[in-house]
């Protein structure tokens, strides 16, 4: 891992680049990596992320500044601009339910080709996708889902960049950790190494290449 | 007693100590207004958390505890949070007792749709479809009719949740279920009649000899 | 959940039942549970372990008193009663690679029908198995295991059945308490609600259905 | 030197700071003991720890605190502990650089068996299977030779742990590798000749202009 500004970080995501962000609806996302993004104009993004947020909040600020091409989400209804740019062809959305969204970043983090899931057999999300039976039973094949970068919001982070994360802030942001050839965190806290006990750790420090330092 | 209060009292009455609920959006919410204070039931708010509290007074919201809507709620003693892959987990493993979900369309065979209307908005089906994939139990808590037009169909036009049946149906006239696959007019609503519901029911509906009222 | 004694769980269960024991060499595995099937002589038992791990310790105990009938499990070789079980046709053994073992019982507890991994792919582990190619590279089907009963052993529970695990205890535990129709738990300490902090549980409450009881 | 401190000491020199890695039993744990101290390198132990350190003190073990094989460690500041699926989520996915594990034959193709001997004990893969096809590099540290037969044949005879190649074997005699599929000599050990090498190497091994002495 290296201590890096937020300027330094996110001068090494080239436009264009595919991104996985943590957050639900904007709790838990990285605030200051998206505004140093939106500052820097990092243009044509393949957006990885469960939902669009809100503008202005999270997420949502990439769309303000229409810097995202591509989205795959499982929701982006609270999110007019979003909504609009979609509907203008200015941006393409690939609408995946949220457990296999999930399931889909863990495989990629996991070494995993892929899940079978009964999620979505016999819907419109089917169309495409290959059908396997297990013991008479159909599951959609839904494939393993990576990105160039991470970025990623802890509550504390060590020396090191051992990670927790706290209440609902949780959510994508452990997953998406394993899934990405670069991962950069922020954290509301950096605290000493042994802050952080090790059953309470809920991402490794190995698996942290940049942490932000404070400003 | 309007509505939605009328649907959220009965649907809290399917509830059981012990279980684990996922409540959507909408009337689904105010569900948990209405479960009896000596059951012990575990809410799910499926962006990470099992234990979901009220709205926290004035001044002690926390903005990293939210609702999967992103609004801020509080914890209860013995509350667990995690990850979006172990939530999906319950979900999808069939952890969760019973899901609460608002529904556009079921139709007379018990499917649902309830995520998109082709031609509008499309805001994505988020939790929806591994809910009703996953849950043991998936109730449906919704209004007879809208605009004057049935929600019960025949058949769905809008795009299905699931082609897995749901397990009830509770709305502001009728509890009806799918035993052998069609839909049967389990209870009335006080002060509605059989041949009201099916005035306002486009699935045919199957009667049994004796149609209780709900209790709520 | 139900607090119940160890005597009482272990009626529960019916000789020739599927049973997924956690820990790992004998390290987070219920010991006083195991005791009490050993006492009740459950036999027939289809056994889901990592490992077999010692004569006298763990799911040796098990192998001791010749209660297994199959085993499947991704290492055996230090426990010389259950090689011997196995080579003497008294015990079936289905040896699983340790990462496809906890994938599996991860499918099962998590509703999905299985999962596609590289490991095992050319080697005798892929005899009989669907192979699936997905972008060029060639994956296992490895299918979703689950037990009638998961044994599990946690470091704290609260009275609710919140638990924590501790350090390597932790292994395959939490992994298996989603995936069996009835989870049996024992723990070092009860601790009152409210004394795990919510993001430190790791097994949620509503998956428990017994606790044993302090003697 | 003895055979065994050789093979540790050069395996040591592969690793870099930062790395993850990964020590199978018998002679990779020994490396450990050979990393420099200025680097700072995460061991895991596959049953779920990161930051494995060395055996406690007496009256300090603690029975929840052990490795693969059951045995006390102890973890170092700014160690972490997780469950088994995400143990070998680092290991399929990637995230482990380096494992070391031992063999019980490479074949010219850098193919590896070290899990079975048909006819024999069957202890099971545990999780080497994983280990080689996940991991970023894979080295084997093994004797060259055993009973006077050659560990690093033509083609492997008994069952292969994984059809990917591994990335670098050392020896007490020499460091081979596989560039383009074939077997290189990149290393002799002190005192040992490329001929020796070649005398007690059954696979056809390819000889490059220098061949440095190992470092260890």
């Amino acid at each position: 891992m290296r201590a890096v500004s937020v300027e330094e970080a996110v001068a090494m995501i080239p436009a264009g680049a595919s991104i996985m962000v943590g957050g639900f609806m904007g709790v838990g996302t990285p605030e200051r990596l998206l505004d140093e993004v939106v500052r820097q104009q990092k243009s044509r993004l393949s957006l990885i992320s469960n939902d669009a947020a809100v503008p202005g909040k999270g997420v949502g600020k990439l769309f303000d500044a229409t810097l995202v091409s591509r989205l795959t989400a499982s929701h982006i209804g609270l999110n007019p601009k979003a909504q609009q740019q979609m509907l203008a062809d200015q941006l393409a959305v690939d609408l995946v339910p949220q457990g296999t969204f999930v399931e889909r970043i863990r495989a990629g983090g996991c070494g995993l080709g892929g899940v079978l899931t009964p999620t979505g057999v016999g819907t419109s999300v089917a169309e495409g996708k290959r059908q396997i039976e297990v013991n008479g039973t159909t599951f959609l094949l839904e494939t393993a889902l990576r990105a160039q970068f991470a970025l990623v919001h802890a509550f504390l982070a060590d020396y090191l960049g051992n990670l927790t994360y706290a209440l609902t802030a949780r959510n994508f942001n452990p997953v998406m950790a394993m899934a990405a050839d670069t991962v950069i965190v922020t954290a509301e806290h950096i605290v000493p190494v042994g802050v952080i006990a090790p059953d309470h750790v809920m991402t490794p420090a190995p698996l942290v290449d940049y942490l932000i330092t404070n400003r | 007693m309007d509505a939605q209060t009328i649907i959220a009292r009965r649907v809290a009455r399917e509830l059981h100590t012990g279980d684990l609920v996922n409540l959507g959006i909408g009337i689904p919410t105010l569900v948990a207004n209405y479960v009896p204070p000596e059951l012990t039931v575990f809410f799910q708010s499926e962006n990470g958390l099992i234990g979901t509290g009220p709205v926290p007074e004035q001044g002690m919201a926390h903005p990293l505890l939210t609702d999967a809507g992103g609004r801020p709620i509080s914890a209860l003693p013995g509350a667990s949070t995690f990850d979006s892959a172990i939530s999906f987990g319950l979900i999808r493993g069939g952890h969760v007792d019973v899901t609460v979900l608002g529904g556009l369309q079921v139709d007379a065979h018990g499917h649902l749709a309830n995520w998109m209307i082709p031609g509008k908005m499309v805001p994505g089906m988020g939790g929806a479809m591994d809910l009703v994939s996953g849950a043991k139990r998936v109730i449906v808590a919704m209004q007879h009719a809208a605009k004057g037009k049935s929600k019960i169909v025949a058949k769905c036009t809008l795009p299905l949740t699931s082609t897995r049946p749901v397990s009830l149906v509770v709305t502001d006239m009728a509890v009806i279920a799918f035993p052998e696959g069609k839909a049967t007019l389990l209870e009335t609503a006080p002060s509605v009649s059989i041949a009201e519901v099916i005035a306002v029911t486009d699935a045919e509906l199957v009667i049994p000899d004796t149609v209780p009222e709900m209790r709520i």
